[in-house]
C-alpha cells in the first residue's frame, strides 16, 4: 500500500533518519520500535505530510507521491494520531473530532445537532461513553483526551492509520479497548502503523515490525519470528538486566498520611517508609494526580493531616514541599514538566533556583551528570529542550527532579514515552536512590511497571484508596478487577 | 429619512428649523457648558476655564467644562453630542478641527445657543464665532523671526501638524519669510504637542544642521521643548526662538533670553465674552426685534477676531503675575 | 448547542451573559440616578451612534482575538480609509461609489500587507502592526492634510440618513454584529480561528491552513477598520486626520472585557458588542454626571477594574464549592 | 555560560548580537552619508540623553516581558511620580530628598496594585493595566495641573549635571542598564523570570513563587518608571502632566525589537537598550535627512519593519542550511 525508500532527514546537528525504507501492507499493524530519538515520531511526520524528507521517495498504491502538506496526505486516506496533542482546549469534543470535517447544512452552515450525534456515536464505537460530546477537552483527563485523539483520527475513516504512542497516557482499560477497534479495521483492510515502547502491546498486536536506531534502519520482521529478547537487542544493541528488585525499606517512617481529604479524593490514609516504593494503581479518573498535587502543595486539603518524618506538615506552595525535601514529576511532560524554549541544562536547573542567590555553575555540572547518567539523547546541553524526541523530554524532567537529591519522589508517570532501555535504566536509578534511603511515591498506569518496582500498591477507584496490597499477594489480575470494583 | 440634500450653511444661513431657546429670569440652575479637548492643557486651565467659572460665578449660574483628557477630537465630538440631549443653557465650543461642523449644527438644530471659540469652524452654523487669527499670529512671528535674523539664516517650526489652524499659522509664517531670499525653510515638524518630542526634534535638528537660525513654534508645548534642546546645546541667543502663547514658563524663558518672542492670544476674552454672548442670546439682553427668536435674528455679534499680544525682552515684565 | 442550565456558575463562565446581566444592571441604577438625562431615546440613540465606529472595528479585532493575533493599526486605517474617499472626491471630484471603494480597497491592502508580513515573513505581530499604524497614519496625514469637507451629497447620505430615528451607522453596526456573530458560530472557515487561537501547533497538526487563515484574519479587520473609517467621515462630513487616534487601545479594552484574551481562543463577537457598549455607558454616564476631566479617567479606570476584579471573585467562589 | 561560536546562525539567533550589528552597520552609514552631522560628540550626547528616559522605564518593561507580563500604565507613572515630587516640593516646601521619596513610593504602590490585582486577583493584565494608566494619569493631572516650575536647586542637580560631558541621566541609564543586565544574567531571583515566562504552571510546580515573583515585576517595572519620571522632571525642570504619554507603545516596541516575546521567555536586558537606541538612531537620523513632518512616520514605519524582516529572513535562510 505504501512504500518508503531511502528517507534521509536531519535536523542543525543531528541525522533523525538517513536512507530509511519501509513497506506498509494493506490490512497489516506494523509496529515500528527504536529507542528514544530513533527517528520514529520524525517519519511518521514525513508520511503525514507535516515534514518534508531531505532525500527519499513514498510511493502510495504504485505510484510516487509527494506529501508537500497535511491536506495531500489526508486526501490520500492517511490520519494520524501525534504523540503530542493536537487538540484545543477551549473547544468540545465534538469541535475537536471533527475539525476537519464538520457535517454541514444544505446552506454549508455548521450542523451543530448532527455533529453531536456524529461524535456520540464514533464515541460509543470507541466504548468512551463517559466522554460527552460538547464537554470541553480541558475538562478531561489525559487519557480520556488521548481518547479523543484517537476519535479524531478515526473519524476521517482513514486508509493507513498511524499511531504514535497512543498508549503512553492510558490506563489498560483504554488499551484493551483499543486493540479491539484496531483488530477491526484491520479486518476491514485498513492499514495501521503502530509504535508503542511497551513490548507486550507489541507482539500482542503486531503483525511486522520495524526497528529503527539512530535514524537507520534495522530491518522489518514478521512479529511471528522475533521474540522480545531479540527486539531489545535491534533497538538498544544489548540485552537488559535481568529485572526484579528487593525491598530496601527500612523501619522508619517517612511520610504518613492520615485520613486526609482533598479535591478529587476522600479519607486517605497510608504511610510510606524510608527506602520504600510504594505505588498508587488504579483507573484513569482514580484521583491518584489529585493527591498527588495535594500532597506536594500544589492543591488544597481540606481535613486530615499529613505527616513528614514524623513532624506535621501543611504545605501551601510547591515551594513549601520542595524545601522540605519532596520532588514531583509531574503527569503531563509539555504543560507542567519542561520549559520547551529553555535550554537542557537550564530545565534541569529550574528547581534549585531558590537554593543560592547566585546562579551558580553547580547546575550544569547536574545537567553533564545526568545526561550521561539518563542517556539524553542531544548534541549539546544548551539545546532547546523543545527540540529533544519526547522520551529525552521526560529524562529531562526527571534530571531536573533528581538534581534537587530528595527524600520523597512523588513520580507521576514516570517512564511515558520512554524506550525499554531507558526504562531500564531509570528503574535501575530509582533503586539505587531508594537504597541510600530515598522513598518514592509512584502512580503508574503500567501495571508490570508497578509490580516490578513496588513494594506496596494501593489500590484507588473514586477517590478512595481500597485496598493496600503486599508486593508478594499482588497480581496484575487482582489490582485490575479492585480498580474496575468487580472484585468481590 | 435621509439627510437634507443642501449643505446647510455656507456660514451665513443661521435661521434654522427650530428657533433658539430664550429665558426670560436668570436661575442658578442654568447651565452653561465648555466643551473642549485636552481638558488639562495649562494654557487652557489658566486662561479659558478660569475666566469661564469666574464669569459664571459673578453672574451665578452653572458652568460646566466637559471633554476628553487628550487632545482627541472625536471623543469631544462624541461628548458634544451627548450633552445636547440634556439641553445647556448655552454651549462654549472649543473650535478645535472643522470636523466638528455636523455636531455644532446640531446643536443649533436643538435650539441651544452655540458660540465657538479659539478658531473658526466653518459651516457650522454657530451663533457666534470669538477667537484669534492664526494666519495673523504665524505672519507675525515669521515677520518678527526675519528681523531676528537680519533676513538670512535656516529656520524651521514646529506644531500639531494636520490642525486647520496650526497649518494657517505655518502658511502665515512662511508668507511673512518669503520676501526674504537669504532665510532658507528646513521644514515643520510634528511635536505633538509634547514638550520630550518637541526637545528631541529641536536637539536633533541642532545636531544636524549646527548653522541652524531659529525655530518657531505652534503650540504651547513647543517653547519649552524647543528652549529645553537650546539650553542643553549652549546655543542661548544663537538660535533665534518664537513661538506662541504667554504661560508663566514662556515667560520665565524670555526673561532668560532663551525665548525672542511670544505671540499670545486673548485666551480671557474668547471665553469670557463668549460666555457672555450666551447670556445675552439665552436673556435677551439686547433686542433688535419684538421675538429675536421667532424672527430668527441672532442678538450677537456673528464673528469677533480678539488680535493677538506681541511679547518680547521690553513687555514681559507687565506678563509676570 | 447551548442546552446548559443558567446557574450561576454558568452565568459567570459565559462572558456575553455576566457583561449583559452587569450592563442591564448599569442602566438600571443610572436610570434610577439620571430619570430624565440617562433613559430618554435622545440620549441612547446618541450613545449607540457613537459606540456604533468602534463597535465596528472591535468585531474585527475580535476575529484577529479568537485566533490568537491583534491588530495596532486599524485606528489608523479609520483615517486612512476616510482620507482616501475624502481625497479623491475634494481634489478629483471622483464619483462617491468609486471613491468608497477606493477608500476600501486601501484598507484591504494594508490588512493584505499586515497578514502577509505577519504569517509568511514572521515579523512580530506587535512590530508589524504598531509599525503600520505610523505609516497609514502618515499617508492619512498626507490625504487629508488639514482636513477635507465638503464632500457630495451622495456621500453624506451613508451616515447622516436616519431610519427609524437611528442613524445608519447604528443599522450597518447591527447588521456586522448580528452577521458576523451568525458566521462565526456557524461556519467552517470562522471557527477555525478557534482551533488557531486555542493551540497553533495543533491547529497545524490537524491540517488547519495556519497563515492563510491569518491573512485573511487582518485582511477582514482592516476591511471593516474600513468601513468605520467611511461611515465615520461620512458621519462627521469630514475627512479628520486625527480619526481614530487611540481607537485600536479602546478596541482591545473593549474586545477583552467581551472575553477575548490576548493567548486567543476564546470570545465571541457579541462580547465584542458588549464590551463596547460598557464602555459606552460608563463614558456617557460621566458626561452625563457632569465628571470633570481629572476625574472621568480614575472613574473610568476604577470600574474598568471593579467589574472585572467582581466577576473574577464571583466566579472563583462558586467554582469552589 | 556562553561559549557558543561566532557563526551567523548564532549571530541571528542571539538578538543582542544582531541588533548590534545592525546598530553599527547604520551608524556608519550615517557617519558617510552626514560626516558632519551624524558623527558628532554633540549629537551622539544628544541622542543619548534623549534615549535615556525610554531605557530606564524599559529596562523595567523587559524584566515584565521575560515574565510574559507587560505594563501600559508605566507611561503615566512617569508623569505621576513627578508630578507628585513636584507637588510637594512646590505647594509644601518638602525636602527635595523626601519629595523624591513621595514620587518613588508613589509609583512603588502603583506597582503594588497592579501586581496584586493581576496576580492575586486574576484580573486580565491588559485591561488592569490600562485602566491603571487612566487613573494613574487622572492623578497626575490633578498633581501637577497646569504645570509646576521652579524647583529648587538641589532637585534640578539630579537630572541637568554634566559628567564627563554626559548629562547625568545617561549616566543612571547606563548604571540601570548594565546593573540589571548583571543582576538578570547572575542571579536566581531574576533568572526565575524566564522560567514564569516560559512555562508558567511548569514553573510553579519546580517550586517558584509564580505570583509572588509577578507582584515584584510590576513593583520593579513602576520603581523604574518612577526614577524616570523624577529624572525627567528634573532634566525638564518642570512637573508635566503631559510627560510620558505614549511612552509604553514605544517602550514595549523597544523591547520587543531587543529580542522580547509577547508571550514571555525571551529577552536580555542589553537587548532592551539596543531596541531603543535603535529607535533613537532612526528618529534622529530622520531629521537630520530633513525628512519632514508627514513623511517621518512612513520612513520610521518602514525602516522598522524592514530591519525586522531583513532579520527574519537571513534567520530562515541560514538555518534552512
Ligand atoms: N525540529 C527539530 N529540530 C532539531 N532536532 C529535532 C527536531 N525534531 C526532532 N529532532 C531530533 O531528531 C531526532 C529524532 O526525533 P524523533 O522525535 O523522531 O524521535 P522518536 O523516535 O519519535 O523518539 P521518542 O520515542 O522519544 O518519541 C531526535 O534526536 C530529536 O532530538
Ligand atoms: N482539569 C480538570 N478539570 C476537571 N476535571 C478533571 C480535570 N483533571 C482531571 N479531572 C477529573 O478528575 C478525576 C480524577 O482525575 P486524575 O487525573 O486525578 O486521575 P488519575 O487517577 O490520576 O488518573 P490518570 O491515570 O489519568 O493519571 C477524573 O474524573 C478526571 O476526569
Ligand atoms: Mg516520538
Ligand atoms: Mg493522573
Amino acid at each position: 500500500m505504501l512504500e518508503l525508500k531511502n528517507i534521509s532527514k536531519a535536523y542543525p546537528g543531528v541525522q533523525a533518519l538517513s536512507q530509511v525504507s519501509l513497506h506498509i501492507q494493506a490490512g497489516e499493524i506494523h509496529a515500528i520500535c527504536g529507542e528514544n530519538g530513533a527517528g520514529k515520531s520524525t517519519l511518521m511526520n514525513i508520511i503525514a505530510g507535516n515534514i518534508d524528507p531531505d532525500d527519499g521517495e513514498l510511493i502510495w498504491e504504485g505510484r510516487p507521491v509527494r506529501f508537500n502538506s497535511f491536506h495531500a496526505a489526508a486526501a490520500l486516506g492517511i490520519a494520524i494520531v501525534y504523540q503530542e496533542r493536537s487538540l484545543v482546549d477551549e473547544l468540545s469534543v465534538a469541535e475537536n473530532i471533527y475539525v476537519q470535517k464538520p457535517p454541514l447544512t444544505n446552506w454549508g452552515l455548521i450542523d451543530f445537532k448532527q455533529l453531536r450525534q456524529q461524535t456520540l456515536h464514533l464515541l460509543q464505537r470507541l466504548g468512551l461513553e463517559d466522554i460527552a460530546p460538547q464537554s470541553l477537552v480541558n475538562s478531561l483527563s489525559p487519557a480520556q483526551k488521548q481518547m479523543v485523539e484517537i476519535a479524531k483520527a478515526l473519524a476521517a475513516q482513514p486508509k493507513l492509520l498511524i499511531l504514535d504512542e497512543p498508549t503512553s497516557s492510558i490506563g489498560e482499560k483504554e488499551s484493551t479497548a483499543l486493540f479491539k477497534i484496531l483488530q477491526k479495521l484491520k479486518e476491514t483492510g485498513t492499514a495501521i502503523i503502530y509504535i508503542s515502547h511497551r513490548m507486550a502491546e507489541i507482539f500482542q498486536i503486531a503483525d511486522r515490525i520495524t526497528v529503527l536506531k539512530d535514524g537507520v534502519g534495522q530491518g522489518s520482521f514478521s512479529a511471528a519470528v522475533l521474540n522480545p529478547e531479540q527486539l531489545i537487542q535491534l533497538m538498544v544493541g544489548r540485552a537488559l538486566l535481568a529485572s526484579s528488585f528487593y525491598t530496601d525499606a527500612k523501619n522508619e517512617p517517612c511520610l504518613d498520611v492520615v485520613q486526609i481529604t482533598g479535591p478529587g479524593f476522600q479519607e486517605i490514609s497510608f504511610d510510606i517508609k524510608k527506602g520504600e516504593i510504594f505505588a498508587l494503581a488504579g483507573l484513569i479518573g482514580a484521583g491518584r494526580t489529585e493527591l498527588a498535587l495535594a500532597l506536594f502543595g500544589d492543591a488544597p486539603i481540606y481535613a486530615g493531616k499529613v505527616l513528614l518524618n514524623g513532624h506535621e506538615v501543611h504545605f501551601k506552595h510547591p515551594a513549601d514541599a520542595i524545601a522540605q525535601g519532596i520532588a514531583y514529576v509531574p503527569e503531563e511532560r509539555k504543560s507542567a514538566g519542561v520549559f520547551l524554549e529553555r535550554s537542557i541544562a537550564e530545565n534541569v536547573q529550574a528547581s534549585l533556583l531558590s537554593k543560592s542567590f547566585w546562579v551558580d555553575v553547580s547546575a550544569s555540572v547536574a545537567a553533564t551528570h545526568f545526561r550521561e547518567k539518563l542517556n539524553i539523547k542531544t548534541p549539546s546541553l544548551q539545546q532547546k529542550a523543545g527540540l529533544l524526541s519526547g522520551g529525552n523530554q521526560q529524562k529531562v524532567v526527571l534530571a531536573k527532579w533528581l538534581a534537587t537529591q530528595p527524600s520523597l519522589l512523588i513520580i507521576d508517570e514516570p517512564t511515558h514515552g520512554i524506550d525499554v532501555g531507558a526504562k531500564a535504566e531509570i528503574y535501575q536509578i530509582l533503586k539505587d536512590l531508594t537504597r541510600q534511603g530515598l522513598s518514592i511515591l509512584l502512580i503508574s498506569s503500567e501495571l508490570p511497571e508497578v509490580l516490578l518496582l513496588a513494594d506496596r500498591i494501593g489500590v484507588m477507584r473514586g477517590g478512595r484508596l481500597l485496598q493496600i496490597l503486599d508486593k508478594n499477594e499482588a497480581s496484575e489480575t487482582l489490582i485490575l478487577s479492585l480498580a474496575a470494583g468487580t472484585h468481590g | 429619512e435621509l439627510p437634507p440634500r443642501t449643505q446647510e450653511g455656507t456660514g451665513q444661513a443661521t435661521n434654522t428649523q427650530e428657533a433658539f431657546r430664550t429665558a426670560t429670569t436668570p436661575s442658578a440652575e442654568e447651565e452653561y457648558v465648555m466643551v473642549t479637548t485636552a481638558i488639562n492643557l495649562p494654557l487652557y486651565v489658566n486662561h479659558d476655564q478660569a475666566a469661564f467659572k469666574a464669569w459664571g460665578e459673578k453672574k451665578g449660574v452653572k458652568t460646566t467644562i466637559l471633554g476628553p483628557a487628550e487632545w482627541d477630537v472625536p471623543t469631544q465630538i462624541a461628548t458634544l453630542e451627548q450633552v445636547i440631549p440634556s439641553r445647556p443653557a448655552g454651549l462654549l465650543i472649543n473650535g478645535t478641527d472643522p470636523g466638528i461642523a455636523q455636531a455644532i449644527r446640531k446643536a443649533v438644530a436643538a435650539g441651544i445657543p452655540t458660540v465657538v471659540y479659539d478658531s473658526e469652524i466653518p459651516n457650522s452654523n454657530r451663533h457666534c464665532f470669538i477667537g484669534s487669527d492664526w494666519y495673523e499670529m504665524g505672519y507675525l512671528q515669521g515677520k518678527r523671526m526675519a528681523q531676528l535674523l537680519k533676513g538670512k539664516g535656516k529656520v524651521a517650526v514646529m506644531g500639531i501638524l494636520g490642525m486647520e489652524n496650526m497649518e494657517a499659522g505655518f502658511r502665515g509664517f512662511l508668507d511673512a519669510i518669503k520676501p526674504f531670499p537669504g532665510i532658507e525653510y528646513l521644514g515643520k515638524y510634528d511635536d505633538k504637542a509634547n514638550v520630550e518630542t518637541a526637545a528631541r526634534i529641536a536637539a536633533d535638528l541642532i545636531s544636524a544642521h549646527p548653522d541652524l537660525a531659529g525655530m518657531a513654534g505652534f503650540d504651547s508645548n513647543s517653547g519649552p521643548g524647543m528652549a529645553l534642546a537650546v539650553k542643553e546645546a549652549n546655543r542661548i541667543g544663537r538660535i533665534k526662538l518664537t513661538t506662541v502663547d504667554a504661560e508663566p514658563e514662556h515667560l520665565k524663558l524670555v526673561q532668560a533670553g532663551v525665548i525672542d518672542y511670544l505671540v499670545g492670544q486673548k485666551r480671557e476674552l474668547f471665553t469670557a465674552l463668549g460666555a457672555q454672548f450666551l447670556y445675552d442670546m439665552r436673556h435677551g439682553t439686547l433686542q433688535l426685534s419684538a421675538n429675536d427668536a421667532k424672527a430668527g435674528v441672532v442678538p450677537i455679534p456673528r464673528t469677533v477676531i480678539t488680535g493677538s499680544i506681541e511679547i518680547d525682552k521690553t513687555n514681559y515684565v507687565q506678563f509676570i503675575q | 448547542m447551548t442546552t446548559q442550565k443558567f446557574t450561576l456558575n454558568n452565568i459567570l463562565q459565559d462572558r456575553v451573559l455576566s457583561l449583559s446581566l452587569t450592563i442591564a444592571f448599569l442602566m438600571l441604577v443610572l436610570t434610577l440616578l439620571f430619570p430624565t438625562q440617562f433613559a430618554t431615546w435622545d440620549n441612547f440613540s446618541q450613545v449607540l451612534l457613537n459606540l456604533s465606529i468602534d463597535t465596528i472595528v472591535a468585531v474585527g479585532m475580535m476575529i484577529l482575538m479568537i485566533g490568537g493575533m491583534f491588530d495596532l493599526s486599524v485606528g489608523s486605517v479609520v483615517a486612512f480609509s476616510g482620507g482616501m474617499a475624502g481625497y479623491l472626491m475634494y481634489h478629483h471630484d471622483v464619483p462617491v461609489a468609486l471613491a468608497v471603494l477606493a477608500g476600501l480597497s486601501g484598507a484591504t491592502l494594508v490588512g493584505l500587507v499586515n497578514g502577509w508580513l505577519i504569517a509568511r515573513i514572521g515579523i512580530n505581530p506587535m512590530i508589524q502592526t504598531l509599525a503600520m499604524m505610523g505609516i497609514v497614519r502618515g499617508f492619512a496625514l498626507m490625504l487629508s492634510g488639514a482636513g477635507l469637507q465638503n464632500f457630495p451629497w451622495e456621500f453624506i447620505v451613508i451616515g447622516q440618513s436616519k431610519l427609524l430615528q437611528l442613524q445608519t451607522p447604528v443599522w450597518y453596526m447591527l447588521f456586522i454584529v448580528l452577521g458576523m456573530n451568525f458566521l462565526v458560530q456557524r461556519t467552517t472557515f470562522f471557527r477555525r480561528y478557534y482551533f488557531i487561537g486555542g493551540n497553533e501547533r495543533a491547529a497545524r497538526l490537524s491540517g488547519i491552513q495556519v497563515e492563510r487563515m491569518k491573512i485573511w484574519a487582518f485582511v477582514i479587520s482592516a476591511v471593516l477598520a474600513g468601513i468605520a473609517g467611511i461611515l465615520l467621515s461620512s458621519r462627521l462630513g469630514a475627512a479628520l486626520s486625527t480619526s481614530g487616534r487611540g481607537l485600536e487601545l479602546r478596541v482591545i479594552t473593549a474586545v477583552i472585557l467581551g472575553g477575548a484574551s490576548l493567548a486567543g481562543g476564546q470570545g465571541r463577537i457579541l462580547g465584542a458588542f458588549l464590551g463596547a457598549l460598557f464602555m459606552a455607558i460608563i463614558n456617557n454616564a460621566l458626561i452625563i454626571g457632569r465628571v470633570s476631566g481629572y476625574w472621568q479617567k480614575v472613574i473610568l479606570g476604577v470600574i474598568l477594574i471593579l467589574a472585572v476584579a467582581m466577576d473574577q471573585l464571583l466566579l472563583r467562589r462558586v467554582s469552589r464549592k
